[in-house]
């Protein structure tokens, strides 16, 4: 249990986001079924497996560059909504770590935030539209709070993915107002949103990393 | 799941082997996933790049060629493609004249797109314009939609722009030409079954025998209402009367699309375009030229969808142009 | 049953419609049931009639127009029609220089269309001589058997008799032309599933999700044989290896058809064309020409087959005509 | 019950042939879809359904004139193999029972025989192609030898009916060698053949009719 993520730690998250998404493929797709176009799972898996073969490839001497490449990957291999979505996300947090080796919970949180923004900027997703937005946004507040707070590095990750698995179960209900799932109008009501579950998937394994 | 495939992940890969195979007047960039004229257009003459998600055929890859496409860029099945690869296109067909983005209305297409259009504009060499396509009257154009979603019209639009741009008609003209045939035309589509994503392995939705899904798009996602299985008369019925419900045609000639997704063979596609015709035609609406079969498919999805496209004397002299293609051909 | 249609046994005559109301080059008599070109051709040129169940589609009323046929009898789904149709139209289409008769072999097609030959001549009126397109490798032509069914080559052959036509040449000549494109033409054709006849408002025959028939025809009949589900490089396999066993190509040009049997999209088809082009390819078959698509369908089967012609000049300059029907278009 | 056949009786044959075919239509259809086309149902309902109308508007002065009105509407409305051989044999026993207007039992049965050849001319089929031909032969044999024996109309139609049923199922174990069946090659046999199906709806139809 350390007081910072180190380059190790973000290719150790990488790959415990992968071995979700790899073991939630089937999941993650169902879920675009009844909502979408039933392919979440498979462009997550198959964009999570491009990073890893890049990562491992060209390892990263900062987080800038780790990012870089992690996002720039999602955008190149996965397309549909996902790709652009989480590709931003990793360019922009990537870019707000800057050239650093590790971050500690004040900066983690902060370099996420950036990528929050990025996928805000790409997608105008608000609160409510049933996006991974949903799931991505109470989990950095949660996160922001704990840092405020004083909590440690795995504490405030901790409260990140309780926030965003909450804020996942919370789109069940909700109409969708963007992406394919609004085309469904109230039919989209009662079905978990998959980008948002893909997203708490994403804060599980940023907890676990930095519980290890 | 029974598909001719040898795996779900590489049936976009293998599709591309063959429609190479199949078609000499293309030239296919495997690695990119881009179809290409094999022979470049002109010069000076503005080029037209597509694409989406794959399992739309012909749809954009067979649309390729002279009087219509320049590049299709092939995503996965249902998934749009990447901005490298639009990117990668449309500095490829870029004869120094500009290039076209026709674009499907989806969040992920327009994303993608949008960054591929960034990525271009920052090496600063090629002028790109879009054009979005959103003619779907089952989706509100509303705040609380992701917009219309673009079908059936792409195909017409493709063809339209693709023969005024054959032209030497400048960027600019044609942007002004897509918006007036996007302004001008409208689909709606329905299913009898859900279709099989080969990845996903199973069918994306389960309809019982007596129902069926109104207001379906092109991705096997269900529809606006599910309702009672009807006949086709009263099928064409819920087509038609939303796309004139929402746009009144006069008395102006027309070009209607009866388009099958895939998995309906072509004695029910015409059928139903003998009912959509007859329904048109009750309600004065004139049909000047039409086209029957399967041309923006859902995999193996059975169902269809009707297009009308309000036509004056510059769309249909554009649509009667000669165009050769895998998916249209006429007049060479 | 899930079919756009309005009632079963309405689905000839709805369909019908449709189509006259889609190709204002075609003339429908809806009575005597025959889809006839609005244009005929020149006095002193053959004629050229086919038909048979309906079912198929495009084949054959979509074969009609310029550069292929005069005439297409649409029997009943999947009933040849009868002698009167036949006679009708051969007495139509005749321009003095004589009808041919264009017949996939099963016997009903061939009982009705002699009847129709024996009623022509009685009136004396018409010269009608009759070629029965036999390409279908997977049925021996034995004693044992009504000889091989007519499959695909039928599109081939009547693509290129119908330029020969064109061109003026006898009756003779095109009988003979006939008889060198069925002697060098063979296919054969796999199903993933059954289709449903609608007047028996279910499938044919029921086929597990793990087994696919091989050798079918186009009737929805079951095949050969029931054999595991492959990936589509076996099935190509499949598909090609009897066609082969049964002739030698040589190193001659050929044209090969990959068609759908009318529940399978097009992308699966030409993923399948992939395939078989590839083993053609190794087997040292030269492939000249091709087409990939729903050319001579099964109702909604999901399936496709294979046909090899090997052409010399004379065929690849007669197919390579031109040609303006709805199901195939080129050259003008 | 009579001695002979009246013009009355034919159409009551007919009649009943058509009340028995629209009841199997389901079944006869089913048949073929085991070792055909899954139309042998729908076609025979078209055909006598066109022959009872045309047989309604222009009644028969004579035996000739109503089987061929009958043999000729369903060459013309039936189509497919038992479009011309059911045609063809109706036309070949007006032709061979001529301008009567009854048959007795030795009449009428070289009527049907003069039918079965017309179906053989036509088809070509032999015993044990597995095809009407395997009813249709088997019952004019028994009526020929029950006419020979002296037994009455009643009874020589009784033993037509029973052969032509005999001979229906006799066609289940065989390999077809003509028609649609024939493609299947082995996968043909174990099942009745439809045509000898409908075969012997018609000599029941008979029997019936002459026991009346
Ligand atoms: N405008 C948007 N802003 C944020 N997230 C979005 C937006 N549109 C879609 N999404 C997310 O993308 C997910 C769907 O991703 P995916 O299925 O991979 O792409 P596609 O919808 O193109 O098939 C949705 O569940 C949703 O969470
Ligand atoms: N050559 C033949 N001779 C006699 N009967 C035949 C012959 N070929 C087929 N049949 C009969 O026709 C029946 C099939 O009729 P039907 O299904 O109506 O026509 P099709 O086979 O054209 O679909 C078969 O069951 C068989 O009894
Ligand atoms: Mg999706
Ligand atoms: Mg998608
Ligand atoms: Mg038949
Ligand atoms: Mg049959």
């Amino acid at each position: 249990m350390s007081t910072t993520l180190t380059l190790d730690g973000f290719v150790r998250w990488l790959e415990s986001f992968r071995a979700r998404i790899d073991e939630q493929t089937a999941y993650l797709t169902e879920l675009d079924s009844a909502i979408g176009d039933a392919d979440h799972g498979s462009n997550m898996a198959r964009g999570m497996a491009a990073v890893m073969t890049k990562v491992g490839e060209s390892p990263a001497a900062t987080a800038d560059e780790l990012f870089k490449t992690v996002g720039m990957t999602l955008v190149t291999s996965v397309g549909g909504a996902s790709g652009p979505l989480y590709g931003t996300f990793f360019l922009r947090v990537g870019m707000a770590a800057g050239p650093v080796s590790e971050c500690d919970a004040a900066a983690l949180a902060a370099a996420l935030r950036a990528g929050l923004e990025g996928v805000v900027a790409r997608g105008k997703a608000e609160a409510g539209d049933k996006t991974m937005f949903d799931a991505l946004s109470p989990a950095l507040d949660a996160m922001d709070a704990a840092v405020a707070a004083g909590a440690s590095l795995e504490e405030a990750t901790a409260a990140a993915r309780d926030a965003a698995a909450t804020g996942r179960d919370a789109t069940e209900p909700l109409v969708a107002r963007k992406g394919r799932a609004s085309y469904l109008g109230e039919r989209s009501a009662g079905h978990l949103d998959p980008g948002a579950t893909s997203t708490a998937l994403l804060f599980e394994a940023l907890a676990e990393v930095t519980a290890a | 799941m029974k598909k001719l495939i040898n795996a779900p992940e590489a049936v976009l890969a293998d599709a591309l082997k063959g429609i190479e195979a199949a078609h000499a007047d293309l030239r296919v960039d495997h690695a990119g996933r881009v179809i290409y004229r094999a022979t470049p257009k002109d010069q000076g003459t503005v080029a037209l790049v597509s694409g989406g998600g794959s399992g739309h055929e012909p749809l954009h890859g067979g649309f390729v060629g002279f009087g219509m496409l320049d590049a299709a860029c092939a995503g996965e099945v249902f998934t749009s493609p990447t901005p490298d690869q639009m990117q990668a296109a449309t500095k490829e067909v870029d004869r120094g004249a500009g290039v076209l983005h026709i674009v499907k209305n989806y969040t992920g297409d327009v994303m993608n797109f949008e960054m591929a259009a960034e990525l271009a504009a920052m090496e600063a060499s090629v002028d790109v314009k879009t054009i979005v396509v959103n003619d779907d009257v089952a989706v509100q154009d509303s705040l609380y939609t992701a917009g219309r979603r673009g079908v059936g019209l792409t195909v017409l639009l493709e063809k339209i722009v693709g023969a005024a741009a054959e032209q030497g008609r400048s960027l600019d003209d044609l942007v002004a030409l897509s918006e007036k045939v996007n302004g001008e035309g409208r689909s709606m589509g329905m299913a009898l079954t859900s279709c099989t994503v080969p990845a996903a392995g199973k069918p994306t939705f389960d309809l019982p025998d007596d129902q069926m899904e109104i207001g379906v798009g092109i991705h096997g996602e269900p529809g606006r209402h599910r309702v009672p299985l009807a006949d086709a008369h009263h099928i064409a019925e819920q087509l038609v009367e939303p796309i004139l419900a929402d746009l009144d045609f006069g008395s102006s000639p027309t070009i209607v699309m009866l388009n099958g997704m895939g998995g309906t063979p072509l004695i029910e596609l015409y059928l139903m375009y003998g009912e959509v015709a007859a329904i048109l035609q009750k309600h004065g609406v004139t049909i000047a030229r039409n086209l029957v079969g399967n041309y923006i498919t859902s995999l193996d999805m059975a169902g269809c969808s009707v297009t009308v496209l309000r036509a004056d004397d510059e769309l249909l002299s554009l649509w009667d142009a000669p165009v050769e293609t895998a998916g249209l051909r006429w007049g060479r």
